[in-house]
């Protein structure tokens, strides 16, 4: 993120923007503001058993969940801006819809992947253990990654643009609307393990902790808005790029084809055999 | 709805009959899914308990990855020979053609059940307490399985590497078929004391969204 | 009956067609040909309503190409002779001509315009022998999958007939069996674009010759003075 | 301070894929961006002339 801070208005080849930039300097604020949060000021979660007397919680892995939860609520939000265009490429058949579908898409795996990641180094000191195959939103997540690793390649394929536009969305909304299923299926398949484990409903609440915890949602989000306008913006590029390409593929065409070579080629009949004024060809 | 019906049954007639002469499904795929119930039986090296406790999982590992390769062929039937083009040159709804092509492949992965069933029954020494609820379970997910196989099948058809790609996007999708469908033979071969029942009104839901989502997105694939 | 003004089709990012003006009337028939890769057959299946123009403006019997819908349309009015017979293998010939008839939306019944009749019709119109009839499609030859093919498609009894390549792959009969369905198609007012490498028979059917090159017809400019 | 080990890991994971990622961003968004006339890279003018800019970050 810290590139595009350093880049003056000098060079105009970029996707940055002063606006974009604002946001980038904010959003390392706002991370390095988390950081101090959840490492200085905020306290380990350590309770007192009522009756033993013994002290249990999290104790400082709880610092974990200022950057996990977040992600994971921004993983979310990420797909479902997908969903959403996704729905906008079906309907209006815009590249706009496209290329923002596939930008959410792209940082909502990389959000998600993090996700799994945090959730696993979390897992291991409180539940003792890097997977837990009972817990509903580890599994609903991990099989959201999948349809969305799948959703990826699908668009690192060679199709014909539109054509591919049409599969991704397809495959984003089925996804989307699958995951209600995953979810229920999941959180009836848990009730019969019935793990007990440790949520963040039981954590000690402080205000400070649950201050850092939404200012770590704030961070998260100026994070996704970064990437995701940047992504949109090298999609877009992209898209123009290949555009562009296609108009010098014509004029190309049109260039390395002599006509009157060809004519002589095809055969003496044709030139001027009635093609009534109409066969006029373009500019 | 009278001509749509047709027209559905117009590509299902099809299909099957094409299956009828040909025998690939019969000949190769239902093979390849007793194959699997074996190799499951060598990797776990176990004796009947072993093998009742894990067969409504297993049999559902083995349902979907041969449901993956009867959906392969359905797609690459309307690959070859410009077919394709003929097909969305014939005005032929794509809902219809969507329905047509769901039902051959529901009745054989239906078939491919029957099979594996009686796999299990030899194989696995297991037994049928529940033989309603196995057979309403395994009808209503394998109308899951052939909703989203067929959409997919055509998704991933006209890619250059289709084979590799409609796994990945395939099998996530029926995460839940398989929790659900795995549960209800737990139920239906008391595996487990789960409520079978409810877990084929899951399947159900599934079944439901796949099949309406899969007929209404079919048009947005087959269309230019 | 097709209207081309400086359209453009594009494969994946490729521009198969560069920029086609052509016009064709009820009734004419129209021979394109070109080198291989000068777009023909992108111009035919733009024509039949398989490719979007990209830019330019395209109509076919009086529909909008840029139109989806208008598209569809095209497409059930038209008939389009591929590279592919579009026969499976594994139905017998009938059958595929049966399959093909009810998915076009004709009637089942078997009076004169029921599919069986049609299907007969257009059997003997093509002269596919009786004995193919119930054989499966894979024990045909080139030649014969392409009449049947043929056949297929006068079951349609379509407004625009798009060929490419008809006399590909036939012995003389079935040469003079394509001649003759394209003098009855325009006969019946019909319109016929083909694609044709094979100039010495097509002109003599066709009034009408347009060259394809770069994806864009090159010759008709006597009235421009480019030669 | 306990848990440091899967501490520095996860938070280290989480800023250096996040930071990798934006880096990359950047650097194709440069490489495209010669490619591409400015014509359609309308966020360089504040104003854009469809006013789409800011609907573009819509996700933002």
């Amino acid at each position: 993120m810290g590139t595009t801070t350093g880049t003056a208005a000098g060079t105009r080849d970029t996707t940055g923007s002063p606006r974009s930039r604002l946001l980038g300097v904010v959003t390392l604020l706002a991370v390095a503001v988390l950081g101090v949060l959840a490492f200085v000021l905020t306290d380990p979660d350590v309770r007192i058993h009522p009756t033993t007397g013994e002290e249990f919680g999290q104790f400082d892995a709880v610092r974990m969940l200022y950057v996990h939860v977040p992600l994971a609520v921004m993983t979310y939000l990420a797909y479902g801006i997908c969903a959403v265009a996704s729905v906008g490429v079906l309907v209006k058949r815009t590249p706009w819809w496209d290329v923002t579908a596939h930008a959410a898409a792209e940082v909502g795996t990389v959000f998600c992947g993090l996700v799994l990641v945090t959730g696993s180094i979390w897992g291991r000191p409180v539940w003792n253990t890097w997977w837990e195959w009972g817990d509903v939103r580890l599994m609903t997540t991990l099989v959201l990654f999948l349809m969305f690793t799948g959703y990826l390649a699908l668009r690192r394929t060679t199709d014909d643009p539109r054509r591919q536009a049409r599969r991704a969305a397809v495959v984003a909304l089925v996804a989307v609307l699958d995951i209600p299923l995953v979810n229920r299926s999941v959180e009836w398949w848990e009730n019969r393990t019935l793990h007990q484990r440790s949520t963040i409903g039981e954590l000690k609440i402080e205000d400070l902790t649950l201050f850092t915890l939404f200012f770590g949602f704030v961070t998260a989000g100026l994070v996704l808005a970064w990437l995701l306008l940047h992504r949109f913006r090298v999609g877009w590029l992209e898209q123009a790029a290949l555009d562009h390409g296609v108009a010098a593929a014509i004029a190309e065409r049109h260039a390395e084809t002599d006509d009157a070579e060809v004519l002589r080629s095809v055969g003496e009949r044709a030139a001027g055999e009635g093609t009534s004024g109409d066969g006029e060809p373009g500019s | 709805m009278g001509p749509f019906l047709r027209d559905a049954w117009l590509v299902a007639e099809r299909d099957l009959r094409i299956e009828a002469r040909s025998r690939v499904v019969l000949h190769q795929v239902v093979p390849f899914s007793v194959l699997v119930l074996v190799l499951f039986g060598f990797a776990l090296d176990a004796d009947h308990r072993t093998l009742r406790t894990f067969a409504p999982g297993l049999f559902w590992v083995a349902v979907l990855l041969s449901a993956l390769l009867a959906v392969q062929r359905s797609a690459a039937l309307d690959r070859a020979d410009g077919t394709d083009t003929a097909l969305r040159m014939s005005g032929l709804s794509p809902v219809a053609l969507f329905l047509g092509r769901a039902t051959a492949v529901f009745v054989q992965v239906v078939a491919l059940q029957v099979v594996l069933v009686g796999g299990l029954l030899v194989l696995y020494d297991v037994a049928v307490e529940d033989p309603l609820l196995l057979v309403v379970a395994g009808l209503v997910a394998g109308v899951a399985v052939a909703a989203a196989g067929t959409l997919y099948g055509a998704l991933a058809s006209g890619l250059g590497v289709r084979e590799t790609l409609l796994p990945i996007l395939l099998l996530p999708v029926l995460a839940p078929v398989l929790i659900g469908a795995t549960r209800a033979f737990d139920d239906a071969l008391g595996a487990a004391a789960v409520d079978g029942w409810s877990w084929t009104g899951l399947l159900a839901v599934a079944a439901l969204v796949l099949t309406v989502v899969g007929a209404s997105a079919h048009g947005a694939l087959v269309e230019d | 009956m097709v209207e081309l003004r400086a359209a453009v089709a594009l494969l994946g990012r490729f521009p198969a067609l560069s920029g086609v003006d052509l016009s064709v009337d009820a009734g004419e028939t129209v021979l394109v040909r070109g080198p291989n890769g000068a777009g023909k057959t992108t111009l035919l299946r733009l024509c039949a309503g398989l490719v979007r123009p990209e830019s330019g403006s395209a109509t076919v019997l009086g529909h909008d190409l840029g139109d989806g819908a208008d598209r569809r349309a095209v497409r059930r009015r038209v008939a389009l002779l591929g590279h592919g017979a579009a026969l499976y293998d594994d139905l017998t010939v009938g059958e595929n001509l049966r399959f093909w008839a009810r998915a076009a939306g004709l009637s089942s019944g078997s009076g004169p315009d029921g599919v069986d009749q049609r299907v007969a019709g257009a059997l003997d119109r093509l002269a596919v022998p009786e004995r193919l009839v119930d054989q499966r499609a894979a024990v045909l030859s080139q030649g014969q999958r392409r009449r049947v093919a043929l056949a297929a498609l006068v079951v349609r009894r379509p407004d625009l007939w798009l060929m490419d390549e008809p006399h590909a792959g036939l012995d003389q009969a079935g040469r003079d069996v394509v001649d003759g369905l394209v003098a009855e198609a325009v006969a019946a007012g019909g319109t016929v674009v083909v694609s044709s490498h094979e100039l010495e028979r097509v002109a003599a059917l066709s009034p009408r010759v347009v060259t394809l090159a770069g994806g864009r017809v090159v010759d008709g400019r006597a009235g421009g003075g480019a030669t | 301070m306990t848990h440091v080990g899967y501490l520095v890991a996860g938070w280290g994971i989480v800023v250096g894929v996040l930071g990798t990622y934006a880096v990359r961003l950047v650097r194709r968004g440069r490489a495209l961006s010669g490619r591409v006339p400015e014509v359609h890279r309308r966020w360089l003018e504040a104003p854009g002339p469809a006013g789409s800019e800011d609907g573009r970050a819509s996700g933002a």
